[in-house]
């Protein structure tokens, strides 16, 4: 099933649609509705979040009023591509999730059209929706459970404890957990880059440093491609001082510029022998 | 002191088997202490502190035997219930807790100017029944179970403290694994995690009877 | 009964939204309210308030006479002395509050000083925080690291026994390295140091969330 591609489902689901009926959709963060708008016979869908695919499949199990045990597999993959689709059609992001749902229902379906073995004992056989029922039903528990600590959470904010008194005071400090060494690590560490930065910030080239930086560069190489002198600039006020310092050396007649072909790199030079200056 | 002199009389059976944890050479000044003062020193100690305080350790505080408290705890539940206060004095989190009653909910909350703190979201909700009921349980198993990834589900419930790390599976990967915290028993109301009820209870709810 | 009614009804309640609407206005209509129920709020209200209340306020906002409410509140203080209660209601000149009783005061005290030390301030959380990923390390080492001394939170750290001196660093002044204990994992129930949560971990929590 897994060789299944995404592609692949999102290819064949417009195919189901177009058999839909006219529908008037509405996306709501509320649970997805399909309900008879008024007196026309459209449609109207109301499009829901979900949680995942199991939610919208125990969604269209319901809508679909199917026994979960002997769900229709044939029946509730469409209904599930055709929401996929519809998800799609209204640009919602369809998560992976959803995709790896349809390809094991599609998979399911072409299991379930499969001739059983006749030689097979009735009770060895296995339905191959088994898995599929047994997580649905988990994940319900779940939901069911979910629910239960929702009503939980409710009557205890309806419990107060007293206000805070002196002694909490004295006492100013706060429960640690694992994961709080991890954050205050890592909170340690981005003020520590924070402030290097800082001091990078801080330390100030003056322009005589500059000069001296680009007359020792242009000397010890010969050259310099002035693009990277410039790049070395940590600062937009470092790349000023850095600028000046040129037009000083070339006022002093200490470098020349030269540039070999029109928008080529342009060089600092010693003037020396050769001595062309632009 | 007259108080001194009533604890006397009743001491004999308090004592009875003091049984600390803590260092012999502390037991040294082991005091007399009545039924009614030790209920009054354990009230009052419930009161000033800052969350739910185990019997345990309201004992070692007085040094009196465990169960001597816990006998003088119940006592007062029944106190405050008789006399139909606003307040109850109730086990939570493995300890004890005075807190006001759920009755009086509205008007504490007009007087608080208060309103319900906004809560956890359904997918945080169904991620912590999920680790409630599963724990220790590592990220994979809890994308198993839901059908769907939790990663910022899992984040909220650990910025919230709901859940703490739980130490590594032995597995592939070594993934974190996840548990409930002591804040989780606190806002769910729970003394301890077997009062949840069974998840197999809410079977009914999730396949229906055959019928 | 079907399966799919059945299920409806669950939908239903999951619904509900995460958020419970206000009570305030709901309590408009003024209600009867009993005696016993008059003095429960009292003393209800009273416990929760930050700052003692006046009889006056507490009437306002439940919209009862005041004289209701000092009689309850009479009658409280004499429940609250009749029984020995740790906790005394009284009034000062701001209002009513509820507090120990100065008897137990030293009980009180040592309780307070025996808090469990899982609580920790932030200076010492942060160095503990980099001893626990750095370890073995020095304290002008953790000092580059937080760029903030933190001699005092290395002696309390060592008091709580969450770190131990792990020998000195052949470097200049020899200076002490420290370590995490086996009581930090104990308490913070790792197996082994392995066992920390790394930046991996927290990153897959932050990362990708949808559905």
């Amino acid at each position: 099933m897994e060789d299944t591609s995404p592609n692949e489902i999102a290819t064949s689901a417009p195919a189901e649609a177009q058999v839909e009926p006219a529908q008037t959709i509405s996306v709501a963060n509320s649970r997805p509705e399909i309900a008879p708008d008024g007196d026309t016979d459209q449609l109207k869908i109301t499009m829901g979040d979900f949680e995942g695919p199991l939610d919208l499949l125990l969604y269209l199990i319901r809508q679909e009023q199917v026994n979960i045990y002997d769900i229709p597999i044939a029946r509730i993959t469409d209904e599930y591509l055709r929401y996929l689709n519809l998800m799609q059609e209204l640009d919602l992001t369809v998560a992976g999730d959803f995709l790896v749902m349809a390809a094991q229902l599609i998979e399911l379906k072409s299991r379930m059209l499969l001739p059983r073995d006749p030689l097979a004992v009735e009770e060895e056989i296995l339905d191959p929706r088994a898995e599929l029922v047994d997580r649905l039903l988990e994940h319900e528990k779940f939901k069911a459970a979910a629910e239960m600590l929702w009503s939980r959470a409710t009557v205890e904010q309806a419990v107060f404890k007293r206000a805070e008194i002196e002694t909490d005071k004295n006492n100013p400090e706060v429960t640690v957990g694992l994961f709080d060494l991890l954050r205050v690590f890592q909170e340690i560490l981005a003020r520590q880059k924070e402030e290097i930065l800082l001091e990078i910030e801080r330390e100030e080239v003056s322009m005589a440093e500059m000069i001296d930086r680009l007359r020792n560069m242009v000397r010890s190489a010969g050259e310099v491609n002035l693009k990277t002198f410039f790049e070395r600039s940590k600062s937009r006020r470092e790349l000023v001082v850095a600028f000046l310092s040129v037009l000083e050396l070339v006022r002093m007649s200490e470098i020349a510029l030269v540039q070999s072909e029109t928008f080529g790199a342009i060089m600092a030079r010693t003037v020396g022998a050769e001595g062309q200056e632009i | 002191m007259s108080k001194a002199a009533k604890a006397t009389e009743i001491e004999i059976e308090t004592e009875v088997e003091v049984e600390l944890q803590s260092p012999a050479d502390e037991i040294e000044g082991v005091r007399e202490i009545g039924d009614a003062e030790l209920k009054a020193i354990a009230e009052a100690m419930i009161f000033v502190a800052d969350e739910p305080v185990s019997a345990k350790t309201i004992a070692d505080v007085i040094k009196v035997d465990r169960t001597a408290i816990e006998k003088a705890l119940g006592d007062l539940v029944l106190e405050y219930d008789a006399r139909n206060s606003g307040l109850q004095l109730r086990e939570i989190a493995a300890g004890w807790q005075i807190a006001t009653r759920p009755e009086h909910h509205e008007q504490i909350r007009a007087y608080l100017k208060s309103r319900p703190s906004a809560k956890l979201s359904l997918a945080s909700l169904e991620t912590l029944a999920v680790i409630a009921y599963k724990q220790p349980v590592t990220v994979p198993e809890i994308l198993e179970i839901r059908g769907v990834q939790s990663p910022s589900a899992i984040k909220t419930l650990l910025d919230k403290r709901l859940i703490v790390a739980k130490g590594r599976k032995e597995t592939v990967g070594r993934p974190m694994m996840y548990g409930t915290s002591k804040d989780f028993l606190i806002q769910f109301g729970l003394k301890d995690l077997s009062e949840l009820p069974s998840i197999e209870d809410f079977q009914d709810l999730a396949g229906g009877s055959e019928s």
